[in-house]
């Protein structure tokens, strides 16, 4: 059964291969944004290039998981699902990871090369990628319960971010504060530690409040 | 196996949608509720499923309330709502494959049962089309073909009857009359009167 | 309809009108009491002159700003597992009352860090986490008010406040951490004013009369939030019609 | 008839208040995140401050226009537009006024409460209002024209601004540096012309052009 | 008034959906496409309108093709598809006021013709409901409800029936008659077969 709920989570977006590409093409695009509208002085883009990696990394995970349930609602399938007797909470489980894997771990694995491209040292990379990795499953699941808060509603691509961004904050100021911290030769494992725990955290309750989100929000 | 409906009682926003609704239902036994749009039909398939919640009373199967934590409903029941519960991008094939992933009644080598349900209601050839490709009759038929593929007893159907043209109808009666047969129970909605079609057939009028 | 409930909501509404009239004007003494005492009775501050005494509504504020969330989290708890209509109402009336606080603390706190740190905003930890409480009383309120079911909206509130409970704490020590490690450019300490009795005890009062303020509030919004609830209702109508 | 299309598209947004809100409150805390991810550094967070306008105002309309048509499309609504005899092109100019009027116009109307906050010089700060005014209907278009082209398809989040962003460039690029000059006290009075221009080019086309989009989207 | 589909047919994706229908309909005509779930109605239905291109033939309206600029089919042609064209937010009543103001043929003081066309339907006491909170048919009957207003006079129709109960079912049947006795023409898929209710109707099977 597993096996199948993965394969289908991951054919809708693996029917285009090119899925895979597009969270790399927008992280690009929008990096490359910000020196147009910064202004192209390079020192200064240097030293916040860590920073807008980060908050365009934000913006992939607020588009991703916005309106994350709005077609499985429209379509019924959340009634399926809460009428299914096999675990739903392993299906959302598998569909946050599945959502992660084709939207932030492109990214991810494109951060070395996005060192290399702006000079970014190997070790402030090293935090870079430590703290996307361990921070971006966080965002993408908060993401996705503030879409299943209000799965039910229309227009709300800004709602959703109003209601979530909040929650972002402690992720982004351990990450900032690991990035800042090795950037002068600090130690930063505390923050790795803490931002770890707030994955570890996060991740195993995430299934079972997104049922419980989810069973409120359908009983309009 | 038996279903039963206490003196429910619905609000939705402050209205009263019904009130002091009672059925029960054996083995073997169909209920076509029936009754003049907006009465609320749609309303109390929902709350059967659990996925609307009452105001008071309440559903049970076997006397135990579907609320309640040992409860078997999840196990029992089978609801096919108004809406398709397929996904547009994935094809016939793949949505049925998902959904029986979903049903833990159907056995883990469900390819065959898949390919059955498929030919039960003629949509083999649409195999490998995406839904969003499909007729509205044979979108119907897609989600309707879940029916031939599980073992669970207890069918809540909402309307399953629309958009399907006369031969699908009647493929679709022989499938309730055949879950019938096998001691299940099945409730359903429809503003088509099937007692000519089928015997025994409780009627509840909203 | 359960019956208890109902009665429980008509309680409230039939009951309380007397006791909250009594309250605001207790309230609006005591606040006009405390103001004369913070801003002409207390002593003046020997290194922020007068200017300090702002602190008699920004201090109050503060903490009433931390608290109404706690009270919005904890009445959102007890309606969603419980079941108590009353607080469903309770909870999703406190996050206006919350903002308001916040916003009061925040505003305050500019004007006083303007004579204080030469500007009105530094991105100092506690102003930060307070801006963010700000963000989260909002996001409760934009949530509530985009249902047009309200019955539905404050159970999704009511469970968007659990989390938000939650995640304060974790938001709290995660903005002091922020701001320990990257020094800030400006004066971000805070000046604890010299903490003589004759200004603390004037904060204190400050701070009941707030407590004072926000019980009166929660009421009257309560009893708000049955009467659009229950307007339809048989009691309702004969009690507004008496 | 003109009365009551206006009065219906407005009133999906006004339904509720807040909504004209939303965009302003997201506006803010999009801005106050950069801090946090960039450091307090005041110093810095001044001198990038008119970009990180732009760019939260960038987000706004991607977001908005993010799926414009969405709901209209299942709705089936695009249909009746396509064989009514009144305007479309009229309603969906209109459309894109009162998606601008409930998302841009709350942002550059709290302009000026900004630039004090933030310390943003008067001539900044109105070359900042210019551009803003003159270049955020040219984006909206843009982004309702981006969806329109994708209105049929589902997972599209990422892909709208993949295929629109590209096209944001000039206006970006000259407002940043009409920004630009007028802190080093240049004259801009060119590149405020230049997206007068855009926004002259852009406007009257744009509702022939979606009106043509969406007949070759719906015929799938 | 005479409206003709000539040899038309339609691919999509490179399948061929319909060939060489031919179809003439003069003032008072009423034709009832019929045919198996994926016959292809919706799709003529949809060519009729020119929502959807065909890939030969035409379809012409007192023998201007359609797709000619000079054609009038925009202001003749009124269709009520298979989705219900609502928007959810907004009230029955600014439905239907939405609705009105894109159809030109209506007066523009046209707040009685609401108001008429909502208890033609008998939905006037959902006027102030927003439609997501309606059931499946008032949802169908506030869409159909534009056809009591317009004047147009080529009604072309897919599905209409569906979700509507039995004394609805009378009522849309009613309205059509009122159509055909005002020399309108009126197109419509169904799986029901209407020549029982309504005289002289043409059949035009898929
Ligand atoms: C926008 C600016 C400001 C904000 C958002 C702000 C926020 C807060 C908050 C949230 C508290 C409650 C803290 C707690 O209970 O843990 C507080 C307390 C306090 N604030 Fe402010 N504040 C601001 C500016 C100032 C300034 C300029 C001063 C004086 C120099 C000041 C002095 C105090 C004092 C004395 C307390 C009470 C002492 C304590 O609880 O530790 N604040 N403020
Ligand atoms: N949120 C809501 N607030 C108020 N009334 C509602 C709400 N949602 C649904 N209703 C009302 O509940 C009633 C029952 O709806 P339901 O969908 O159950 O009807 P139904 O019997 O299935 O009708 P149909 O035959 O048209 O499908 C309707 O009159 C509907 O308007
Ligand atoms: N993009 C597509 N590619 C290939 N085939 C398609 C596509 N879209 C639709 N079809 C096919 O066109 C056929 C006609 O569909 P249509 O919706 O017109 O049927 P229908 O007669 O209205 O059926 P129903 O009674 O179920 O509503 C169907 O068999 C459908 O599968
Ligand atoms: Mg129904
Ligand atoms: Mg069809």
């Amino acid at each position: 059964m597993l096996k199948i709920i993965v394969q289908k989570e991951l054919s809708v977006y693996f029917r285009n291969l090119n899925n895979i590409f597009l969270p790399l093409i927008f992280f690009f695009l929008i990096i490359s944004i910000f020196p147009l509208v910064l202004g192209p002085e390079k020192k200064l883009f240097d030293k916040i290039i860590p920073g807008i990696i980060w908050i365009t990394t934000i913006l992939t995970t607020i588009l991703t998981s916005n309106n994350f349930f709005k077609d499985d609602f429209n379509n019924g399938i959340i009634e399926i699902y809460l009428t299914s007797d096999s675990s739903i909470e392993l299906i959302l489980f598998l569909k946050i990871i599945s959502s992660w894997f084709f939207t932030c771990l492109p990214i991810i694995v494109f951060i070395p090369l996005v060192s290399v491209l702006f000079n970014i040292s190997f070790d402030s990379a090293l935090v870079i990628l430590a703290t996307l990795i361990i921070g971006t499953p966080v965002l993408i699941s908060i993401g996705i319960f503030g879409s299943a808060l209000t799965m039910g509603l229309s227009k709300n691509n800004i709602l959703i971010p109003v209601i979530v961004v909040p929650f972002y904050i402690p992720v982004l100021i351990f990450s900032a504060s690991a990035i800042e911290a090795v950037s002068i030769g600090l130690s930063y494992e505390m923050q790795i530690y803490i931002l770890l725990a707030l994955l570890l955290l996060t991740l195993p309750i995430m299934p079972y409040l997104l049922k419980y989100t989810l069973r409120l929000s359908i009983n309009n | 196996m038996e279903i039963s409906v206490n003196s429910a009682s619905c609000y939705k926003n402050d209205n009263l949608i019904f009130r002091d609704i009672n059925l029960t239902l054996k083995n073997s036994d169909i209920a076509l509720i029936s009754g003049s749009n907006g009465s609320g039909k749609t309303t109390l398939i929902k709350s059967i499923c659990g996925i609307q919640a009452l105001e008071s009373g309440n559903v049970s199967i076997n006397d135990v309330d579907i609320e309640n934590k040992n409860s078997t409903y999840i196990e029992n029941i089978i609801y096919v709502g108004h809406k398709n519960s397929l996904n547009n991008d994935l094809t016939v094939y793949e949505n049925l494959e998902y959904l029986s992933a979903l049903d833990l009644s159907i056995n883990s080598n469900n390819k065959l049962k898949i390919e059955e349900a498929m030919n039960y209601f003629n949509i083999y050839k649409y195999k490998d089309y995406p839904v969003k490709n499909l007729s509205e009759g044979n979108k119907k038929k897609t989600s309707l073909a879940r029916l031939v593929m599980t073992k669970k007893k207890i069918w809540v159907l909402d309307e399953p009857l629309s958009f399907l043209d006369d031969k699908s109808t009647d493929i679709f009666i022989n499938l309730m009359i055949k879950n019938q047969k096998n001691k299940g129970i099945t409730i359903l909605s429809s503003h088509i009167d099937l007692s000519k079609n089928i015997e025994n057939i409780k009627h509840l009028r909203m | 309809m359960n019956i208890s409930k109902i009665a429980n909501l008509k309680f409230f509404y039939t009951k309380t009108e007397k006791i909250i009239s009594f309250l605001s004007i207790l309230t609006l003494f005591l606040f006009i009491a405390g103001i004369y005492w913070g801003l002409f009775v207390a002593p003046e501050d020997y290194l922020q002159g007068n200017s300090y005494r702002i602190m008699y509504i920004h201090v109050p504020a503060a903490w009433l700003s931390l608290q109404t969330y706690i009270f919005m989290a904890i009445a959102g708890f007890i309606a969603l597992v419980w079941k108590i209509k009353i607080m469903e109402i309770a909870s999703v009336q406190s996050a206006s009352i919350g903002a308001f606080f916040t916003i009061i603390a925040l505003v305050t706190g500019m004007i006083w860090g303007k004579p204080t740190w030469g500007t009105y905003w530094v991105w100092d930890a506690r102003l930060t986490s307070e801006l963010i409480l700000l963000f989260l009383y909002i996001g409760v309120i934009v949530l509530y008010a985009s249902f047009s079911d309200k019955r539905q909206a404050v159970k999704i509130t009511s469970l968007l406040a659990i989390i938000g409970l939650v995640n304060i704490p974790i938001i709290h020590y995660s903005v002091e951490w922020w701001n320990t490690l990257h020094q800030g450019p400006t004066v971000t300490k805070f000046d604890k004013p010299s903490a003589h009795i004759s200004m603390l005890l004037p904060l204190l009062y400050m701070f009941l009369v707030f407590n004072l303020y926000f019980i009166t509030v929660i009421m009257k919004r309560i009893r708000l939030g049955i009467y659009m609830r229950e307007r339809n209702s048989k009691w309702m109508k004969e009690y507004t019609n008496d």
